[in-house]
């Protein structure tokens, strides 16, 4: 009964941040047909632009422990915008109208590109910057001690699906990007700018992958290599949700939190395998994924 | 286009192929001239995630060391300049990219780069490939990191190949012994490793020793999250509903440091002992993150484990004032590995300035009891090939006025009490009890 | 046994759209049948349903007297019927001779060999007949992309005839090709038909070109089969004229 | 049997490489085995290319190339060459006639996520395999040839000889299944998949073939690389290897048989020299590189040789 209840409250935790992760990943691609393979480098830059300035902040006693989460969210979000516009105005927006497949090896050459410049930037050691996790301190439910940060991530997580699921079906700039991703030609023929409309959801796509990365870096050591390890656990989600759908990214990172937590709880030796293993049952009976559309060929 | 009026040399095909060869003539005409240095090529990771906590302080370690070495300025015995008069010149290779790739690496530092010797290998996968390598090309090879107990199982009769490092199964028959000596009364045991085949390895030595040495406590939980996974949520509710006394964990890196970080906030370390094989190249990590008697080892007599001897307090000046923080375990080791080269070259009987055959460097250290950063290592395992040392464990303690860590309540055993003698595997020295262990 | 091609009670939905409703045809060896209806018609839904491309919600497809319901498109195409298509389906990236040479590679086996080149003799001497019979020989060595519109249709109609179909359905063969080239397209086509012998079904738009050359007309009209018929009769249908053709002289006056 | 222009000037080459090995440093003997070995891989992930497949999981039949032959050796005692390379092709080819009945039927993103599931897969079976010895994998024991055991030292540059003799021999078959109805039928297939239904071909007999006859040919490599690097480890069906591979195949393009065995070979020469000069920044010269063959050759280095004739015949 215990171990059920953690396997709950694990699974959702976990599911939380993979969707942090997978969000921007599938925002990309919805619009703009795009596989990003950088998006794990997004996360690392995101996860060391916060520690670095939140170790910094904090080891020097510069200023309230509120605003040391407030530097940590802005200097995520203010890297994503710089990274993003850079990459897109610098480089992909030459690159648009490629096959789908050129563009996941375009982003390739850019993870080895930016995992270097990381490392020149930030060098090889680990940054630790515990203290936004450590300050929020825990909770007992119903005997199990969890960290109050993990339960925030819970609710940021929600908000955050839940602001974008609104902006894509209620708003009217969300219709418009509707409009893209149903067809491209159509969309440019009623005059929308379907160049800035992919300036901006890159640039979109970025920030949310900043802000996993420093929502991320105060429960880990902010490490090289960090960005190259998530890649395959966000594609992961996404292709089970169905790529391009948010709601699908929700409960793929869901189906996923829970199945790894059970196999965590109940057969720890197949936790290496649960990933893998629910994508390839999801694709073999549904291709396109769970929430993926199927878009028929007119000949 | 009329492709049948092309004469052979103007196809396509020709023409790329005479590209291609002329690239490679090129590059096979690069070779690196005899210039009397002694040169090393070191192997350590520059990239992915054992580059932070292993592979940098172990290049800036080889940096200083040689920089040292060059001048002169080490204590005796090391005082002769270089290597046997000669100058040292270093090499550093990335050991990123798996083993086949540094198979093809090690071939171009021996035969293209000419190095005398190479330092290096943190991966036991890599020591694997690379040993037999070694052994064909007759290149003196020193390990300095890697802890696989298959390795001289492999090469049954080594010649060139030497290592510095402890077998890995001494952390934990080392922490097997500390427990049995500070927690006697330990019921329940959880292990957490990465699951590779170290995390496997030393959760098996542990699991093992423990039966042996505190048949009382019983194994309660056993997780082996991926390498490089980062949250342990999951991990830590599975161990925390069983309620354990003892935590043993691996884990080495950033996720030893997000491990320990997870665990404390979730109040595990409260309520257990988490005893971390790797846990001290965090040490000055942690702060006050990590609880006060929380058992750490450094991998043997290496960082803060290390002896107050001239020559280590030379070596942590010398990396303080170069890196502006103390030499953790793998910088000690790298250090190790090529005072103990210097040491065997140097008495391989050539005449002074002149670079000794790699036989004979061989011949020199094997079975050599050299001085070392660490103290006094003998060459006493696999034929005088494999070092043997003592290991150290000790309670991290962290003084909130300094805000800095240090261990207390160190023990140290010697290393004929935790190493197994040549002609067993560990385990089953393990499993048979020990026979032949001296301890104090 | 005369009848090559027969429907019955042909339905299909997409959702709440009806594409086909009822469609009951009986086609007739060597009859050329013009297919009629305004955009939505249900025109292409039929041609993709009796190919195997599309599966009808209900209803049954007799080829020959058997029934090809549920049958892939290729297994169609083996049995004897053809199809163009409204955009001409090609190997962009290839040239027309190669384009061709791999419609005869797969008329001559479904199991393609992995060693022997594709390139031999009889498939180039095949393949230039083809060509010269629709008169593009001198676009052999082209590649398709560099091709105008009006000959990759018929690239496209050559590709579908190699096979040495019974029956051919034309989807729309003039479409996107210029008013002036449509009929010197359509005769080119009708002439190598007629000398193939097949039996041709076509989606045409312009009556003039319809007229021109069927024996028979169907129209559609919201996924129904209006009328069925001699040209003149169902030119002259009243409901035809309300709902398709647009009034007794629209067409004259589109051509306008 | 007739050989081609084509095929003459490869033989002819293979025989000069061959007798080059005798008088180039044994590194780059060594370097150039490595290369080939790699590049019979990527022949398996241009065959797919030329279908219009991009597969991020071809280190699978790699990997299981290598495995197959290194367990023969050690749980079978089987030290020969050729049956060695022959238990790891044929292993590959089982496997692969499984699988392809499911990946026939994904096409695009979907396939290239798929085969990088399998393969990671496979990963983790490995990992978990102690008695395989888990990441750090196992030596694989020295090989014979039809009872002759090369002299100590000479075996590098023996393999490499075989290797060479073997990649000319898949280059000639490659070269004819590139232009056989087969090797078309897959350009075909990447063009425009629904015509070629239409032609009564059926494009997933064609893909399963094709899925099929690569996965044999990268398994090769792989039993090639096992043989000559002398250890295998669960790294080989990691999906960096795998992207690797693709990367290479990039470099050559997939205009001619000989293109990825040029990029390999200068894919290798690039990354030890970018190892060695810039070892904190190698990843970073290998970016920059890709991005600048995807904007300046997006047809692969190939294109420098021939692309102006090809455009002019266009």
């Amino acid at each position: 009964m215990m171990s059920l209840f953690a396997v709950l409250i694990d699974g959702t935790i976990y599911a939380s941040w993979l969707f942090l992760v997978a969000a921007g990943l599938t925002v990309i691609y919805g619009v703009m047909r795009i596989l990003n393979m950088a998006h794990g480098s997004f996360y690392a830059i995101g996860a060391y632009t916060a520690a670095s300035l939140v170790g910094w902040y904090f080891n020097n006693g510069i200023g309230p422990v509120w605003a040391g989460y407030l530097l940590m969210l802005g200097c995520a979000l203010v890297a994503g915008l710089i990274v993003g516009l850079i990459i897109e105005r610098g480089l992909l927006r030459f690159m648009y109208g490629r096959d789908e497949v050129l563009m996941v090896i375009i982003t390739y050459a850019l993870l080895l590109v930016l995992e270097d410049t990381m490392k020149m930037i930030w060098g090889v050691n680990p940054y630790f910057a515990y203290q936004p996790y450590a300050e929020m301190g825990r909770s007992a439910l119903a005997g199990l001690k969890v960290s109050n940060y993990d339960l925030m991530l819970v609710g940021v997580s929600a908000v955050l699906g839940l602001g974008l699921w609104l902006w894509l079906e209620r708003t009217h700039q969300g219709k418009v990007l509707r409009a893209v991703i149903h067809d491209r030609e159509v969309a440019m023929a009623m005059g929308v700018n379907v160049r800035r409309m992919f300036t901006l959801v890159f640039v979109l796509g970025t920030m949310l992958g900043t802000l996993a990365g420093a929502l991320t870096a105060p429960a880990i050591s902010v490490v090289p290599g960090m960005g190259v390890e998530i890649i395959v656990l966000a594609f992961a989600v996404v292709v089970i949700g169905g790529m391009g759908s948010i709601e699908g990214a929700a409960v793929g990172a869901l189906l996923v939190g829970l199945s790894r937590a059970a196999a965590v709880h109940y057969a720890p030796e197949f936790e290496l395998f649960v990933i893998y293993g629910v994508m390839a049952l999801v694709l073999a009976v549904r291709p396109q994924g769970l929430f993926g559309r199927v878009l028929a060929r007119k000949i | 286009m009329n492709n049948s009026k092309k004469s052979m040399l103007k196809h396509p095909l020709a023409f790329a192929i005479t590209a291609a060869g002329l690239a490679l003539s090129l590059s096979a005409g690069v070779q690196a001239a005899e210039n009397g240095k002694f040169r090393i090529g070191i192997v350590t990771f520059l990239s992915g995630p054992a580059a932070g906590p292993f592979g940098e302080p172990s290049a800036n370690a080889a940096k200083v060391l040689v920089e040292g070495l060059n001048k002169g300025q080490l204590p005796a015995p090391y005082d002769k300049l270089g290597i046997n008069g000669a100058e040292i010149e270093v090499v550093i290779i990335d050991e990123a990219g798996g083993a086949a790739k540094q198979v093809e690496e090690f071939r171009n530092l021996v035969q293209r780069q000419k190095v005398d010797a190479v330092v290096g290998y943190i991966s036991s996968g890599d020591c694997l490939a690379i040993a037999p390598v070694a052994e064909e090309l007759g290149a003196m090879t020193v390990f300095y990191d890697c802890g696989t107990s298959q390795l001289f199982k492999e090469d049954k009769t080594p010649q060139y190949v030497f290592r510095t490092s402890l077998d890995a199964a001494v952390d934990n028959i080392g922490a097997a012994r500390y427990l049995a000596k500070v927690r006697p009364d330990a019921q329940k045991v959880a292990g957490i490793q990465q699951n590779y085949a170290w995390g496997q390895d030393s959760w098996n030595d542990f699991t093992h020793s423990m039966e042996q040495l505190m048949p009382k406590a019983k194994v309660v939980e056993s997780q082996m999250p991926k390498v490089f996974q980062g949250q342990y949520g999951a991990e830590i509710s599975a161990i925390s509903v069983k309620r354990p006394d003892i935590i043993h964990s691996s884990f080495w890196g950033g996720d030893m440091e997000a491990l320990v970080l997870q665990a404390n906030a979730r109040g595990l370390l409260e309520d257990a002992t988490a005893v971390l094989t790797c846990g001290e190249s965090a040490i000055d990590r942690y702060k006050d993150q990590a609880p006060n008697g929380m058992i750490i080892g450094g991998r043997g007599p290496f960082g803060a484990f290390a002896p107050d001897n001239e020559l280590n307090r030379w070596f942590k000046d010398k990396y303080v004032a170069a890196y502006k923080t103390a030499p953790t375990y793998p910088a000690s080791k790298m250090a190790q590995a090529i005072l103990g080269l210097k040491h065997a070259a140097e008495n391989a009987k050539v005449e002074s300035g002149k670079i000794p055959a790699p036989l004979e460097i061989a011949k020199a250290f094997k079975g050599a009891t050299f001085e070392s950063v660490s103290g006094t290592v003998q060459m006493a395992r696999a034929e005088g090939h494999q070092a043997m040392q003592g290991i150290a464990y000790g309670e991290y303690n962290y003084d909130p006025a300094s805000k800095k860590g240090s261990v207390q309540n160190v023990i140290a055993f010697a290393g004929e009490c935790v190493t197994p003698p040549d002609g067993t595997t560990a385990l089953e020295w393990i499993k048979a009890g020990f026979p032949g262990a001296q301890c104090n | 046994m005369n009848c090559i091609l027969e429907t019955k009670g042909l339905c299909k939905s997409f959702g709440a759209v009806t594409a086909a409703k009822d469609v009951n045809v009986r086609i007739h060896k060597g009859e050329v049948v013009g297919v009629i209806g305004s955009n939505g018609a249900g025109k292409t839904t039929f041609i993709n349903m009796v190919t195997g491309y599309l599966k009808p919600s209900s209803g049954e497809i007799l080829f020959n007297g058997q029934s090809i319901l549920g049958r892939t498109p290729r297994a169609i195409t083996r049995a004897g019927m053809a199809r163009s298509f409204q955009v001409a389906q090609l190997f962009p990236q290839l040239s027309v001779l190669e384009n061709l040479l791999i419609a005869v590679s797969a008329a001559q086996s479904p199991f393609p060999s992995l060693l022997a080149p594709m390139r031999n003799a009889s498939r180039i001497a095949q393949a230039d007949a083809i060509l010269a019979e629709f008169d593009i020989s001198r676009w052999r060595d082209t590649q398709v992309t560099a091709v105008p519109q009006g000959v990759r249709k018929l690239i496209d109609i050559a590709m579908a005839l190699i096979g040495d179909p019974q029956m051919l359905l034309l989807d729309e063969p003039t479409s996107g090709v210029s008013a002036e080239e449509k009929t010197a397209l359509m005769d080119t086509v009708m002439r190598v038909v007629a000398q193939h012998q097949v039996t041709v079904l076509f989606v045409e738009h312009d009556m003039d070109v319809v007229r021109r050359y069927v024996s028979r007309i169907l129209a559609f009209y919201s996924g129904e089969v209006l009328a069925d018929g001699a040209p003149e009769a169902v030119l002259a249908n009243a409901r035809v004229q309300e709902f398709v053709t647009g009034g007794p002289h629209a067409h004259k006056r589109a051509a306008q | 049997m007739r050989l081609s222009k084509t095929e003459l000037i490869l033989l002819g080459v293979a025989v000069l490489l061959a007798a080059g090995g005798f008088i180039a440093p044994q590194w780059l003997v060594f370097l150039l085995t490595m290369a080939l070995a790699k590049a019979m891989v990527v022949q398996g992930v241009v065959m797919q290319m030329r279908a219009g497949l991009v597969t991020f999981g071809q280190g699978l039949f790699f990997c299981v190339g290598g495995y197959a032959v290194g367990m023969s050796g050690h749980f079978l005692d089987i030290t020969d060459l050729a049956v060695l390379l022959l238990i790891g092709v044929g292993a590959a080819v089982l496997l692969a006639m499984l699988l392809g009945l499911l990946m026939t039927r994904y096409r695009e993103i979907f396939f290239a996520m798929l085969s990088l599931a399998f393969s990671m897969i496979l990963y983790g079976v490995l990992v978990k395999s102690s008695a395989l010895g888990s990441t750090d994998g196992f030596n694989v024991k020295a090989w014979t040839l039809f009872g002759w055991t090369p002299a100590s030292g000479q075996a590098p540059l023996a393999l490499f000889v075989i290797i060479v003799a073997c990649s000319a021999l898949l280059a000639v078959l490659l070269h004819r299944y590139s232009r056989s109805s087969a090797g078309m039928m897959c350009e075909a297939i990447r063009e425009n998949e629904v015509r070629v239904e239409y032609l009564g071909q059926s494009p997933r007999w064609v893909l399963y073939m094709n899925y099929v006859a690569a996965a044999a040919v990268s398994a090769l490599g792989g039993g090639f690389m096992a043989l000559s690097a002398g250890h295998i480890d669960p790294e080989m069906a990691y999906w960096i290897t795998s992207g690797e591979f693709v990367f290479i195949a990039l470099l050559g393009g997939t205009a001619h048989v000989a293109a990825p065995f040029i990029a390999a070979i200068l894919f290798a020469v690039v990354r030890t020299y970018a190892i060695e000069l810039v070892p904190h920044s190698w990843q970073m010269i290998l970016g920059f590189t890709l991005l600048a063959i995807i904007v300046f050759l997006p047809k692969g280095l190939w294109s420098l040789f021939t692309g102006q004739a090809r455009r002019a015949k266009a």
